[in-house]
């Protein structure tokens, strides 16, 4: 079980790899990988994460220790990036590792649905028009209300 | 006491972190945001829709009901966006 | 929209670096990766894939259109090996992108439920004890049927 | 038309591909098999449980209901296991 807050643009491949190199015993591994997305229709340039280090690795360590509680995995690991990313470059990757690939997707899908609104990162797109803050959405809180 | 800032919380307020001596009574979240912003009018407006205030005491999340005595660092921040 | 069956080992952190690579329209990537397992209860030394490669492409062509209409993805990737493995070699990957990390699970998942039942592979574990053919689970059956 | 078998079909018949020609009236993949199982005793007890046979024709996944008309080949196989 792994947690990454960092500052350091990481490498989604070589993170899949590394995390799939732990084991023999699980034959499922489910990853989420959240990159930074701008399209013509509604360019961002930057996207900027503001994040409080110490709580997020408090709570990102508690959800681990809860997913691994409810579901069936061997590993899990999280990396969340922070500071000023640009197009294309990966913000956050869940990894799971299980004997069944269910457990594997409801336990990547439950750190995912947890870390949208529970873990201390704040968002800021730079657009052409200026700056602003990404508002929490209620779509994500209902993410999270299914797990209880 | 350190009091910590984030995000668009952080901006309004102009500053990251603050020192300050609640008196005893202010004894959880709800009072400290109430005592803050009886002595900040910028922090008052800022906060004025409390559900939009999150929080956490000595570096774990908790809700406004809470306790905060003892604590060294309370940390108050808008709703989060990280994933 | 890709497919690759294949009796070459592929790289899991290589294919979803390329697989990211392809588009900076959508924040949301989702992977699954089967491995050939083994524990020290259950070992297997081997696992071997009978294909039917004509048919697999079809089916797993077909697979990726259907997903395609019922899910918001801008990229799907689905490669399967065949052949003689070993364990901790990758058997199959599935990635998904789109806007969003729900349509991005949710098509993955698919992907796999109906790969399991419907693509022309045939698994053969290897043991101390000696070679069988691995038996189709009624699991995966209603796994399928939940999407119908 | 040739017949493509797998997995432990094939192992069974101790064959991956025959060329058959079966008569005008084999018009289906069901009748198909049952004209295969009344020329060969060894495909008659390995496809006894129809439910354990998949069938294609032309590399399409079918029934065994589905028509077998001026199709070039045939598959039969057990249940799949991919993924």
């Amino acid at each position: 079980m792994t947690v990454r807050v960092t500052t350091e643009r990481f490498d989604p491949g070589a993170e899949l790899n590394t995390f799939l190199s732990a084991t023999d015993n699980a034959g499922a591994a489910a990853t989420f990988t959240g990159v930074v997305r701008s399209n013509p229709q509604d360019p961002i340039t930057a996207l900027t994460l503001e994040c409080y280090p110490e709580l997020a690795l408090n709570q990102l360590n508690d959800l681990l220790a809860q997913a691994t509680n409810r579901f069936d995995l061997l590993a899990a690991t999280i990396i969340h990036r922070y500071g000023t990313l640009h197009p294309g470059e990966p913000i956050v990757q869940v990894m799971t590792l299980s004997p069944h690939r269910q457990a594997a997707f409801e336990a990547a899908e439950f750190l995912m649905d947890f870390l949208k609104t529970d873990a201390p990162f704040w968002k800021q797109e730079t657009t052409p028009q200026g700056t602003h803050w990404v508002e929490a959405k209620s779509a994500d809180d209902e993410a999270k209300a299914r797990w209880e | 006491m350190k009091i910590l800032y984030f995000a668009w919380l952080r901006e309004r307020l102009n500053r990251g972190e603050e020192e300050v001596s609640p008196p005893a009574e202010v004894s959880t979240v709800a009072e400290l945001i109430d005592w803050l912003a009886g002595r900040d009018e910028a922090f008052a407006l800022a906060t004025e829709k409390r559900s939009l205030i999150k929080a956490a005491v000595d570096a774990k999340l908790v809700g406004h009901d809470a306790s905060i005595h003892g604590a060294s660092t309370v940390a108050l921040f808008p709703p989060m966006t990280g994933g």
